[in-house]
């Protein structure tokens, strides 16, 4: 069974900025938008795009993702045809097998990729917030003869020396590539989205590892390697909400501009649906006491207090008199009675005993790691 | 540890006039109810939370489709899996069988000697109530009994016409039973609440007397009938339960659902109930909303007061509407300066701008499916 | 690269009472074939394999259980997944709506344009088939007709009597129709093989002008008709083709999977056909047995002698029986000395030891479902 | 949700000793019986005694392993409270987890087994060919109030040096156990197959790793520690057939018991299934010319030649002329005209061209490894 463009998803990164929240999770299972985890918008794009088979890459603490994707049937990916497959380290006859950068990673899968035999690879990353048709991005790939095909966003001039800028003909084809240029000539950022013709990548990889030009990084080693060679790179412009949520303020920043719907994503849309993991929670229930403005709130929360402009995910818990303005609450967390969070990322299953106040100075961004326990009093502990 | 030692015979039996026109294209197992489920789940959840998976689904013909379009594929009930098996009967076929004198319980005996399971249950289709299978089975079997019935002390108020009340001895013991259409006093009564744990060779026996002698096909009448006559051991069940068989009935049942009590003893018990799964957004509550004490699922958008409701899926309620004391289905719009008061709104209801829809508290107003409301409607 | 741009229309009209008993109590959809197989599984895998899953079913009410039964969860087919969308609807519904003088193609026009398809193909229960829609959906986009017809050239031979041939110009255009019990010379005719791709807004367009005027609700007539109409364009399907609708039409198609190619193009094209998985052991040979010629699926234990045979699951060949010729279905038991020939067995016959069952070539004997044969049954 | 007792199929091992069947798979991925893969086994027989949540743990070549488990639907492992999960190697904010030896493997999921919140632990070997009833094991273990459980089998005491022997008490407690002893006390030899208490392994484990006394191996460190420090160990009396296959003779051998009825593994029998993921295949077909004897045959096999007391599993093709005698066949091997296969094992997908012989003298039986083309002339090469 051949496969016209196989979907690789780089969910290894450790989200080291992520601090407390991928202390004990690998940074694609952050939950996101109050019933999503990171990793629910590129697995959807995928089945939104036709791309049936897609294999996940990763190892950081996996189990949470493991759990989460599963066989893929929450993105319709254990139909005919189609599969999800998590793809960790093991060995074989040749020692083990660590994933060194992405381009390794790739590399280290080789036979995995193989069996799938794909005509294309689609290569994506594991924590951008984006919604995005990659069967029109192949088209265009196809249409332009193209050995690789970068996606591209205009950033604004004064943030783009913080990206890997393409600079294009006006065919769209890539002639020289910048990573983070103090001086960029254009503004079309990577967004770490390629179509690569599996056969050719397939030789660039193996070729360079065993001649020790190792192709450890897509940026760093494998672009500028296709660029020398005169490949032909050309670039795909994107211009919908793209959001790399890589760090506790955009993270929060990103939540805060779903629920302002001023992402345009636009998740009502049922055309182009996010799919998640659903569990199975009994409806909201707002009580008596209860006052809930611009906001969002989702299955199995009881909401007896105050929510004023906030993300309140699956399960949480609110109790009386407690105050949650400007932030992020994630699944499961339990809020004790007149507690105050203010502008603050609540992780999952945390604990906030009464009259906790969670708020940092200075417009910065409290954090509450996941299962931690702030103010919690011996006995209240459950 | 091994799996379950019972089958089900799970039965879609009841349908009431009195609950058109919300029954009119549904069955009464697929009515909506406490937002995002459908009273089946009850049952079904029930059944499989106890670890069976060989089920025998009795329902009309005529009725089917809304029953497989809810259950799909199974999966969300586990009934998906190598293993499970869900044998489908129409009482039709009963029905005709026992008309050309044929053997109508056969289909069901050989279900209940291929599974090989020592235990069956039957559990019926309308009570909102969450029964813990494995307990009753535990009781039976410390009993002796060859059947068990369960109860539940209930006011007259929470029996329909065609209930049966058992009265008991002092060791909760079936003595004989009553039609509920024969008692007149508040109660309380010890209602039947049509759930049966049997030893399935006895339960095997007795399907093949009773066709032998072409009795009634109706098995929860048989099984009510037989506690009698084998002075059988009853379970008090004690949980919420609700008996949904008129529309009064279904709105209090979903009123109920606002009292923490009922919902956490219905909703939040140690066994979940389940439901097919959809992917639907948060609900967002714009800032000019006003909601208290509502129970919601996923999907909506209020911009407008809502109080005391119980709403389902995607239903959006516009700036300035009211909506109070109401059942709102999936897919419902109210629209703007509209007024909602103690109804029920079946799926996919248009509330036109500004028209007022106002029932009573002891006769809420029913709005059929898909209708849309541009004329005021109140109950005098 | 997107998913598929078809919905489907599943008809399982067709049931022949020339092909009873084989169909008493299940539907022509679920007769088996090929040993494995059973006849729905080629117009479901044609279905699925074009990477379609949103399917209407349209089915009789009373053989839906043995549909159902098949079907399980659809997971072997992929219909389990997300996105995939099974409407099941009955014969009868349409029937009593047209009789109410009601529109009784709503709920199918409602499928179509919730489907959101471009296209929709129609596709029957009864052929033996290994239809490649894609390629047919192709060769539609490049004609630019609102309706593609498929037909197969046969001779008289494979034409049931309430099929259609279409007259076909040089060009393969549809120019008009004859319904086969009006055929008297031998053919080749084209054979409307009861596959249709079409544009769903104008399907749509004659649905709703069909039901307006109170037109048949038979869907795959009225396609015929169309075809003639609209000068629609036929696409010849040159894969092997047997119209299944009568004994001796079954018997003949099975006995062609002993031809390889045959075989190869019905089983082994590019296009899988799917089933129902069951967990069996791999079949046994004996040092006694002796076989040849014989398709036989797994689980089956063979001693005796089995030659020219189409053998279902879990068949068991005693020692010194002997088979031939012969169609068996799953969980036969043929004991020892026993001799069958020209016969269809259907499922779970036993036929006793030294016992004859004897048909001839265009007369096989058919044993109905669960027979115990203890006497000689032979055709003179 | 806690599950009473948590299936650990230890499937990591390469299996060196079976060679060229195991140069590119998971010794427990390797087929058996026609239809089946060794892992059937285990995974049907937790399936079978109501262990329904099942971890695989895995690092040496498990993309074959992964595709055949999946999401565990194959064995019913898939319904409500029930999981199959993949365990391969990751890292976490200590680094690298490599698994070292069957209880270091165990150690190292220690996250994921507290996710699961067992009772007991059964921990399981992924390469035994056996029928067995985990539910009446732990039945005993509860009897015996044990905090460990070891299933036994009684050999022969000439070959009872070759095994870890376990020396019991009347009671069936264990006050010795030898690891290949020249002189055994005893014939009763592990199986490889624990009831552990999961709370007191968790502390002999962790406390082992922490003061460097590693429990590294269950028969080297962590039995010998447990009845060194008096803990209740049992032994559990089994007597079915049980079969290690870790070698190409006994892989050999127990196939040829599998078709013999010998082994009284008895696999009709409809109560205790072995499952195993199926694939889609027509039925098989016997050709005018085949001759089969004594010999068990399986789906999507074409069979035009000469088959001898041999098992020939799914997608064989066997030519016209061919003789396949004392040998079995694993899925998807081509055989061409003329080819003479005597005691063999033919691998996965392999080529054998017309005209060929496999065959070793001195009764040794031949190999061909998985893919192998023996003498394949190039246009016959599909």
């Amino acid at each position: 069974m051949s496969t016209k463009m196989l979907g690789l998803i780089l969910a290894g990164g450790k989200g080291t900025r992520l601090g407390k929240l991928t202390a004990n999770q690998a940074k694609p299972a952050v939950p996101f938008g109050g019933r999503y985890r990171i990793i629910d918008f590129p697995l959807s794009n995928c089945a939104n795009s036709g791309v049936r088979n897609v294999g996940v890459i990763t190892q950081y603490e996996p189990l949470k993702l493991n759990n989460h994707i599963g066989n893929g049937s929450s993105w319709g990916l254990d139909g005919l045809n189609s599969s999800a497959t998590i793809l960790q380290p093991y060995t074989d006859n040749g020692g083990s097998k660590w994933f060194e950068g992405t381009a390794h990673a790739i590399y280290q899968n080789i036979d995995y990729i193989d069996s799938q035999d794909p005509e294309y690879v689609l290569i994506l990353s594991g924590d951008h917030i984006y919604k995005m048709d990659y069967a029109d991005m192949l088209e265009q790939h196809e249409k332009n003869h193209a050995s690789l095909t970068v996606a591209v966003i205009d950033v604004p001039w004064d943030e783009a020396p913080r990206f890997g800028i393409m600079n294009t003909d006006s065919s769209g084809r890539i002639i020289e590539f910048e990573e983070k240029p103090a001086e960029p000539k254009s503004n079309h950022a990577s967004m770490g989205i390629y179509i690569f013709n599996w056969k050719r990548l397939r030789e660039v990889l193996t070729a360079g590892f065993a001649t020790a030009d190792d192709m450890v990084d897509f940026g760093k080693n494998v672009i500028p390697y296709y660029l020398k060679s005169d490949e032909r790179v050309f670039s795909y412009q994107f211009s919908g909400y793209w959001k790399d949520v890589g760090t506790i303020d955009s993270l929060w920043q990103a939540n805060m501009e779903f629920l302002d719907g001023s992402d345009g994503l636009d998740l009502d849309d049922r055309s182009w649906r996010i799919y998640s993991k659903n569990t199975i929670d009994a409806p909201q229930m707002i009580t008596e006491d209860a006052e809930v403005k611009n906001s969002m709130i989702v299955d199995g929360c009881y909401i007896d207090g105050k929510i004023e402009h906030s993300i309140i995910s699956a399960n949480v818990d609110v109790q009386k008199g407690s105050e949650i303005v400007d932030s992020v609450i994630m699944p499961g967390a339990k809020i004790g009675k007149n507690v105050k969070i203010h502008k603050a990322i609540v992780g999952e299953n945390a604990i906030i005993g009464s009259n906790s106040v969670v708020a940092e100075e200075d417009g910065k961004i409290a954090v509450v790691g996941n299962g931690e326990k702030i103010g919690v009093l011996p006995n209240e502990n459950k | 540890m091994k799996t379950s030692k019972m089958c089900a015979i799970f039965s879609n039996q009841h349908e009431y006039s009195q609950l058109k026109p919300l029954t009119d294209e549904r069955a009464l197992s697929t009515l909506y109810f406490a937002g995002k489920y459908r009273l089946m789940d009850f049952a079904l959840s029930s059944i499989v939370n106890a670890g069976i998976n060989h089920i025998y689904t009795l329902i009309s013909q005529e009725k089917v489709r809304s029953y497989l379009d809810h259950l799909g594929g199974g999966k969300e009930w586990g009934l998906d899996t190598i293993g499970a098996y869900e044998y489908l009967d129409f009482y039709q076929n009963l029905m005709q069988r026992r008309a050309r004198g044929e053997e109508y319980f056969n289909d069901l005996i050989l279900f209940l000697k291929t599974c090989k399971m020592p235990y069956t249950v039957f559990i019926g289709n309308k009570m909102a109530a969450n029964f813990d299978l494995q307990a009753i089975l535990h009781f039976h079997q410390s009993n002796g009994g060859h059947i068990t019935t369960v109860f539940k002390r209930v006011e007259k108020g929470n029996l329909a016409s065609d209930d049966h009340a058992f009265i008991l001895s002092d060791g909760n013991v079936v003595v004989d039973q009553d039609e509920a259409i024969d008692l007149s006093e508040e109660g309380p009564y010890n209602l039947a609440t049509n759930v049966y744990v049997m030893d399935t060779d006895w339960l095997i026996h007795q399907l093949e007397k009773a066709q032998k002698s072409s009795l009634a096909y109706d098995v929860a009448e048989r099984l009510a009938y037989l506690s009698v006559k084998e002075k059988a051991s009853a379970y008090e069940y004690t949980g919420y339960l609700r008996n949904i068989h008129d529309v009064n009935s279904y709105y209090q049942a979903n009123m109920d659902m606002l009292d923490k009590d009922k919902r956490d003893s219905l909703l939040y018990g140690s066994q979940k109930i389940i439901t097919r799964i959809r992917n639907e957004v948060g609900t967002y509550y714009d800032k000019d909303s006003d909601v208290k004490s509502t129970l919601i699922a996923t999907g909506c958008k209020v911009k407008g007061e809502v109080k005391n409701c119980v709403v389902s899926r995607r239903v959006g309620f516009a700036k300035d509407s009211t909506t109070k004391n109401s059942v709102i289905m999936a897919n419902c719009r109210i629209k703007s300066g509209a007024d909602v008061e103690y109804a029920i709104l079946d799926k996919n209801v248009v509330v036109e701008k500004g028209v007022t829809v106002k029932g009573k508290p002891d006769t809420p107003v029913v709005i059929k499916k898909g209708t849309v409301v541009d004329k005021d409607f109140v109950l005098e």
